[in-house]
C-alpha cells in the first residue's frame, strides 16, 4: 500500500510537468473553484480550447491511450491519469472533447469500418472536430432503448425524423453519433441502428434547453428528413443497441468523476463566515457534526478513486467501488449546497452577488445541483445499477420485453 | 373533540382555490419569475377584492373580520398557486403586527389601507448574512428618527411601508417607517426565487414611529413571527401539497420499459415518504392554527412545530419533484423548480429551521423548568 | 376547530372517569413509562385482567362499540375512545383482550352465523376465555396469503396440519381464529378458509419465540392431524381470504397507535443528565436540534391521531391520513433510541439497570425497536399500503395471480 | 499509486478467513453471548497461536514482526466473525499502547505476554454515562497508588492488566495496572452485546506504573485511540460485509408474492445504499490503514475518517440485516441480533460517533489555521 508513483509513473510524471509547465500558466492555489455557471461557450473559448488540443497533439499529450495508428500514444491508463491530474493543475480552456475523446472515440474504433476509422478517429484526436452524442429522447431517459427517432432507408441513404434531447454541445459540434430505431416491428432493443451523423446536414435544427440555473449547455436536436448515407451506419444494421453500450460503458468511467461537490475548504471558510446565535457558525455543534459527515463521505470517495486508480495501476479493470461516485456525490453535493444556504439565513434565498458570502457560489450551486442527480443516470438508476450488476440482485420484471416495440405501452391506456 | 375545520371555513377555502385557479394558474407565477415586475398587481388588486387581505382584520379597521382559521386556509390556497404577490408580508407581518401592538391611531390609519391592498407592507429584520440576532442588530432609532441598513427584506421593494426592528435606548423596538418618504434608499436583490422580491433598504435619519411599546420591539417581533409561522406554514403545505399533486400525476403518465414509472416501487416508497412528511406538516399546522386563532399559551410551541415541519415537507416536496420528474423537471420550462425556489424562500424567510428547532428546544426547557 | 369535548363528549367522560375513580388507583404522574420488558403473563396477572374485564362489562363498559345483544353498549367509537383515554389513566393490569375485542370479535359479527355469534361473541367481551390469532407462518409474513397450512376436509370435520407463527398470546388463550388453506389448486387467494379454533384440542402444541429482546410474547403454534368441526367454519368455504381482510382493517386500527416511541420528555431527561464535551448535552446544539426534530415528529403523529379522532367525533371514517403512525412512528422509535444510547457514550453499550442512565429503559427500547418496525406490517409494506391506497400509484406487478396456488414459485428454482 | 494490499499481506487474510470459518462460525459467538463464559478461550487460544496477537508486535517482543497492514486484514476477519475474544482491547489498545510509549522493560516484560495470549489487557477510560471527558476525570494516581472507578471497560473482567488513565500532579498519566493485584475490585455489567464482556473495575490504592511521559498521558492516549480507530475500523467493515452478504443471501431465498423478495425495487435500493455506505467506510479505512502503516501525520485525520465510515457502516448494516430479514430476523435464534448488539457495542467502544465528528472538525480547523 503506497500512495507513491511507481518509478515509471513519477518519470511520466515528471515529463508531462515539464511539458505542460513550458505551454501553460498554472492555478492559482487558492482559487475556490470555478462558478458552475461560468461555462463559456463563445467562438474565443472555442478556439483556445482546439488551438490547446493541437498543440497537445503534436507534443504526443493527446488520447493518451488510443493506438498511435489514430493519433494516440498507445499509453496507459494510468499514463492518462497521470496527465490530467497534472493538467487539472493549469489555467486551460474548457475541455470540450470530454464526449468525443471519452466515449465516441472507443466506439467508432470498436465497431467501426477500417474507412472510418481512417476519417475520422485522428481527426477527432487532433480536435479538429468536436462531437456529440444523441441518445435520449424526450420519450427515452432512463429508459433510453424506448427511444423513437426513426430512420427509413432509401436507397443508400437512411432518412431520419425525430427529436433527440440533452445533447451536449451540439451546438457547436460538427459531427454527432446517433442511435435510432431502424424497425418497430422488432423488439424494442433489436430494432436499433447506430450512425455517425454530420451536424451541417440540412434538416437538422438544434435548440438550446436552458435550465432551472439559468444556463443553456444542454440541446434539442430536431431532425426533419435529414439524409444520412448508410456509409455511416456505424455496425450492422439492428445492431444498434450493442454499439450505443460501448458509448455508454464509457460514458461511466467519463461521468463518475464529475459528481464531485463544491470543494470543502470553501464551506468551512462559509462556516467560519456565516454566524449562528451571534457566533461564527462553525462553533455551533450542529455545525461541525454536519461538516464532519460531509467530509467523512468527501474522503470516502475520494479514497474510492484511488482504489479504481489502483486497479488501473495494476493494469487490472477496476472493480465495482467506482459506481458509487455519482450516487453518493451527486445527492451529497445538492444536501452540501443545501446546508451552505441555510447557513446564511433568510440572506440565503437571495443570489445577489454583492451581499451573499461567496458571490452566490451556494445558491447557484444549489440550482444546479438537482442537474447532477439527474444528467448521466439518475440516483434511482444508479441504484439499480449497483443493485443489478455490482450486487447481482435480481433485474425488475419486464413488461416490454417480449414485444415488438410498437406494442409497448407508452401512456395510459385511453378510456 | 373537533380538530377540523367548519364547513363555512371549508367553504372559504374552497372559494379561495377557485378564485386562484382562474386567476393564478402557474404561468402567473413564471411570468413574475421571467418578466421584470417584482409582483402581479392585476392579482394582488383581485385578491384585495376577494377580502383575503383583511381576512383576519376586524371590520371596524376595514377588514373582512373573519378570524385566523379562514386566514389559514386563504394562506394554503396563496400557496398551492405559487402567488407572486406581497401576502405573506403585508398580512402576516405587517398587518399582524399593528393587530397584536399597534395603537388604535395606527390601526385606524393602515390597516383599512392594507386590507383594500392600496398599501403593502414588510418587516424589516435581518441585516446580512445569517440568521438575525437581536444581539448584534446595527439598526438605531434616535429622536424619532431610524439609521442602518436591512437586508434582504421580503417585498422591501415593492412596499409602501416597513416595521423594521432597532435598537433604542431602550432595547429595542419595532417602527413604522414609509418607505416613500425621506431617508430611505433601496434597492432590488437578486431572488433566488424571482417570483417573490427581496430588497436592500438602507436607512439615514428616516422618520420613524414606534409600534407597540419602546423598548418592548424584540419581545413584539419573537410574538409576531410564532403568528406568521403559522399562517406561513399553510402557505408552505398549499405548496407542498400540489407539487405533490403534479409530480403524482407526472408519473403515473410518464412511462419508462413499458410501465408507468410511478409503479416502481423505489419511486412509491418515495413517494410514500413525501406523503408522510406532508401529513405531519398538516397536522402540526392544524395544531398551530387552533393555537393561534385560541389566543393560546400553546402558541409559542406549536408555531415552532408548525414551521419546522412545514420546511422539512414543502423542501422535500421541490427536491423530490424534480428528481421524479427527470431530466425535463430541470428546465425552466417545467414549472419544476417553481416549487423548488419557493420553498427555499420561505424556509429562509422567517429566520431557517435550524434558528426553529434552537427556539423550540428553548421554549420547552423553560416549560420544563415552569 | 375546538379541542374540547361536545357536551356529550364532555358528560360521557364525566361518567366515565367517575366509574373508573370508584373502581381503580390513579397512574403515578411521575412515573417514566412501563419497562417493554416488564409485560407480565403470570397467571395472577392474567386472572387481574380478566377480573378487571369482567368488572367493566357488569358495569356496562365493556366493548362500547359492540351491540348490546353481543354484550356491548351500543355505543359510539368516541365514546369507547374516551374511556380508553381515561382508563389509560389507571394503574391496571396489562390489555390481554386487544387482539379478540380489536379484531376477532368485530370478525364473528361481520360473518359469523347466529349460532356462532352467540356462543362466543357475548363470552368474549366479558373476557371469559382470551382468545388469538393464527395468521402469519414462516413462508407467509408480508405475503399473508401465501400460507401453507393445510385442511382437508374429512366428514363433518376438517383435518389441519400446518404451522403459525407470531401469534400473540397463544399460550394463554382459549381460542383461535386461523386462516388455512383448503384447496392448493385454486388460486392464492381463493383456496383460503376461516376457522374457529379451539385451543385445547389434541394436536396443538404451542411454543413460545425468543426475541432478541429476551421478550417471549409470540410463539409458534404447531398443528398435527387437529379436528375442526366444520360448524366453526367462519364464513364459506374458499371464502377466508375475504373474512380475514375483515380481521386485518381493524387490525391497522388496533395497532396504529402502538408505536409511540419512548416519552419526549423522558428523552429531555436524558439530555439533561448525559454530559458531551464536559457540558450536560442538551448544551450541546447537535443535540438540541435532534431533540426538536423529535419532538415535531411526534407531535405531528399525535396531532394526526387527533385529526383522526375528529373524524370519528364527527360520526365520519378516518381519512387516510391514519396510515401513517406506524411508517413514521415506528423507525423514528428506533432511530430515537439510537440517539439515546449514544447519549450515554460508550455505557450506553452495557444494559447495566445500576448503571446506565434511566435503568437500561433506552437500551432495552433499542433492543425492542426493531420488532416494532416489524411487526403488524413491515416499513415497506406500509410504505406500500400508503403508495397504492392513498395515493393511488400503481400495484406491484404481480408474478403470482394467475397460478394454482401449487405452481407458485416459493423459492429459487433448483439448478 | 498502490492503494491495496500486497498479494503477501492479501494471503495472511485469506489465511485468517479460512481459520476462523472453521474455528468461528457464529455459534461460537452465540455461545459466549448465550452462555457463562466471558469470551471463548478455546478461539483466544487458537488465534494466540496463529500468531495474530502479535501480528504487529516486533519479533524480539515474542511477536510476528508483521505490521500493520497485515494486523488491520486480521480484524476484518475478526470482525467478519463476530469473534467472542478481547482481541480489540490486548492487540489494538494495550498491545498499541505499549508499543507506542512503552519502555524497554515495560516492552520486554509484558509484550511476550499478549503476544501468547498469555495476558489479556485493556484500557480503562471511561467513568460512567457520557463521552469520556478528561477535564472531569476522577481517578487519580498519588504516588505510585491508583484510586477511582472505570466503567465501562470492555473486557475488564477477563483482563488480567488494564491501562488506566488517571490525574496526576502534572496532569494525566497513563498507568499500567495489574487487575490481579491488590487495591483492585471489578464486577461485570450487564453488556449490550454479551458476546463482549464488560465491567466496572474499582481501584483502591492499586500499585500502578507509568506509562510513557509522567504528565502526557492524555496525548498518548489521543494518540493511542487513533490507532485503535483504524484497527477497529477494519474490524467493524468485517462486520458490515458479513451482514450484507448474510442478508442478500437470505432475501435472494425468501420469497414473497412468487418473487424473491431481493427483487423488490424498495429493498434493491436500500442493499444499493448499505453497499455505497461499505464501500465508503473500506474506502477511509484503507486510507486510515496507510496512514497508521506509514508513521503518517495524516493519521489524525485518517483515524477520524476511518472510525466515523466504519461506525456507520456497520451500525446501518445491522440494522438493515433485521429488517429486511423481517420478522424471523427478530428472533433470538436468528444470527441478526448478534450483528445488531456488536454494530453498536464497536461504536461506542473508543468513544460515539458524535465525539469523533467534534474531534475531526478541531482537527480540520486546526490544520486550516497551520
Amino acid at each position: 500500500m503506497d500512495f507513491n508513483d511507481t518509478p515509471e509513473e513519477a518519470a511520466y510524471r515528471a515529463k508531462a510537468r515539464a511539458w505542460l509547465e513550458a505551454h501553460a500558466t498554472p492555478l492559482d492555489p487558492n482559487d475556490t473553484g470555478k462558478d458552475p455557471l461560468s461555462e463559456r461557450e463563445d467562438d474565443r473559448t472555442i478556439q483556445a480550447a482546439k488551438d490547446w488540443q493541437a498543440k497537445k497533439f503534436d507534443a504526443g499529450w493527446a488520447c493518451i491511450t488510443w493506438p498511435k495508428e489514430y493519433g494516440g500514444q498507445g499509453g496507459t491508463t494510468m499514463q492518462n491519469v497521470i496527465f490530467n491530474q497534472e493538467q487539472a493543475k493549469f489555467d486551460l480552456p474548457p475541455n470540450i472533447y470530454t464526449i468525443g475523446h471519452g466515449m465516441l472515440g472507443p466506439t467508432i474504433m470498436t465497431h467501426g469500418t477500417k474507412e472510418q476509422k481512417e476519417k475520422y478517429v485522428k481527426r477527432m484526436a487532433r480536435g479538429e472536430e468536436i462531437w456529440c452524442q444523441l441518445f435520449s429522447e424526450p420519450a427515452a431517459g432512463s429508459d433510453l432503448a424506448g427511444l423513437r427517432s426513426l430512420a427509413v432507408r432509401d436507397g443508400s441513404d437512411w432518412v431520419l425524423n425525430g427529436q433527440k434531447i440533452w445533447s451536449t454541445g451540439a451546438h457547436f459540434s460538427r459531427f454527432g453519433m446517433i442511435v435510432v430505431r431502424t424497425d418497430p416491428n422488432a423488439g424494442k432493443h433489436a430494432g436499433l441502428t447506430y450512425f455517425i451523423v454530420d451536424m451541417e446536414t440540412k434538416g437538422i435544427d438544434i435548440r438550446p434547453i436552458k435550465q432551472i440555473n439559468g444556463g443553456s449547455g444542454f440541446n434539442e436536436v430536431f431532425f426533419t428528413d435529414v439524409r444520412i448515407p448508410d456509409s455511416n451506419r456505424l455496425g450492422a444494421e439492428g445492431d444498434g443497441w450493442r454499439v450505443a453500450l460501448t458509448t455508454l460503458m464509457n460514458e461511466r468511467v467519463a461521468i463518475g468523476a464529475g459528481a464531485a461537490a463544491t470543494g470543502f475548504k470553501t464551506l468551512m471558510k462559509l462556516a467560519r463566515e456565516s454566524r449562528r446565535g451571534g457566533r461564527p457558525a462553525i462553533e455551533d455543534s450542529a455545525v461541525r457534526q454536519r461538516l464532519a459527515d460531509f467530509w467523512v463521505t468527501q474522503q470516502g470517495l475520494k479514497y474510492t478513486g484511488f482504489r479504481t486508480l489502483s486497479a488501473l495501476s495494476q493494469g487490472k479493470v477496476p472493480g465495482p467501488e467506482g459506481s458509487i461516485g455519482k450516487a453518493v456525490g451527486a445527492p451529497m453535493a445538492q444536501q452540501i449546497a443545501a446546508f451552505a444556504v441555510e447557513l446564511q439565513g433568510p440572506l440565503g434565498a437571495t443570489r445577489d452577488k454583492s451581499h451573499t458570502l461567496h458571490e452566490a457560489l451556494w445558491q447557484n450551486s444549489w440550482l444546479g445541483s438537482p442537474g447532477i442527480r439527474i444528467a448521466g443516470g439518475t440516483d434511482e438508476i444508479l441504484k439499480n445499477i449497483i443493485a443489478e450488476r455490482v450486487l447481482r440482485l435480481p433485474p425488475e420484471i419486464r413488461v416490454d420485453k417480449d414485444l415488438p416495440f410498437r406494442d409497448i405501452p407508452t401512456g395510459p391506456a385511453s378510456k | 373533540m373537533n380538530f377540523d375545520f367548519s364547513e363555512d371555513q371549508k367553504l372559504v377555502q374552497k372559494t379561495a382555490r377557485d378564485y386562484l385557479a382562474e386567476h393564478s394558474p402557474l404561468g402567473v407565477c413564471r411570468r413574475v419569475l421571467e418578466g421584470k415586475e417584482l409582483y402581479d398587481a392585476t392579482l394582488w388588486k383581485g385578491v384585495a377584492e376577494m377580502g383575503w387581505l383583511g381576512a383576519a382584520i376586524p371590520e371596524e379597521y376595514g377588514g373582512a373580520g373573519l378570524g385566523h382559521l379562514e386566514l389559514v386556509l386563504i394562506a394554503e390556497e396563496i400557496g398551492r398557486a405559487l402567488a407572486p404577490i406581497p401576502f405573506s408580508s403585508s398580512v402576516y407581518l405587517a398587518s399582524e403586527a399593528l393587530l397584536l401592538a399597534g395603537s388604535e391611531d395606527q390601526k385606524k390609519k393602515h390597516l383599512p389601507r392594507l386590507a383594500s391592498g392600496e398599501l403593502i407592507a414588510t418587516l424589516a429584520l435581518a441585516e446580512g448574512a445569517g440568521d438575525p440576532d437581536l444581539a448584534s442588530l446595527e439598526t438605531r432609532l434616535e429622536g424619532g428618527r431610524l439609521s442602518g441598513r436591512k437586508l434582504p427584506v421580503v417585498d422591501g421593494d415593492v412596499a409602501g411601508a416597513a416595521l423594521v426592528l432597532a435598537r433604542d435606548g431602550k432595547g429595542h423596538s419595532l417602527v413604522w417607517v414609509d418607505l416613500g418618504g425621506s431617508g430611505v434608499s433601496r434597492s432590488s436583490l437578486d431572488s433566488l426565487d424571482p417570483s417573490r422580491s427581496q430588497a436592500e433598504i438602507v436607512f439615514a435619519g428616516a422618520p420613524a414611529e414606534v409600534v407597540g411599546k419602546s423598548g418592548e420591539g424584540a419581545r413584539l417581533v419573537e410574538r409576531l413571527l410564532d403568528r406568521a409561522a403559522v399562517l406561513m406554514a399553510f402557505e408552505q403545505l398549499g405548496g407542498a401539497q400540489r407539487a405533490l399533486e403534479i409530480t403524482r400525476e407526472y408519473a403515473m403518465g410518464r412511462y419508462a420499459f413499458g410501465r408507468p414509472i410511478a409503479s416502481f416501487q423505489g419511486l412509491k416508497h418515495r413517494f410514500a415518504e413525501l406523503y408522510c412528511a406532508i401529513e405531519l406538516a398538516r397536522s402540526n399546522a392544524y395544531y398551530g392554527a387552533w393555537a393561534l386563532s385560541h389566543g393560546n399559551d400553546e402558541l409559542s410551541l406549536a408555531a415552532c412545530g408548525a414551521r419546522i415541519s412545514a420546511c422539512k415537507a414543502f423542501e422535500l416536496a421541490g427536491e423530490e419533484m424534480i428528481q421524479i420528474h427527470g431530466g425535463v423537471g430541470y428546465t425552466w420550462e417545467y414549472d419544476c423548480h417553481l416549487f423548488y425556489r419557493r420553498s427555499k424562500l420561505l424556509s429562509l424567510a422567517l429566520g431557517s429551521p435550524s434558528d426553529w428547532r434552537e427556539k423550540l428546544v428553548c421554549r420547552l426547557e423553560a416549560r420544563d423548568a415552569a
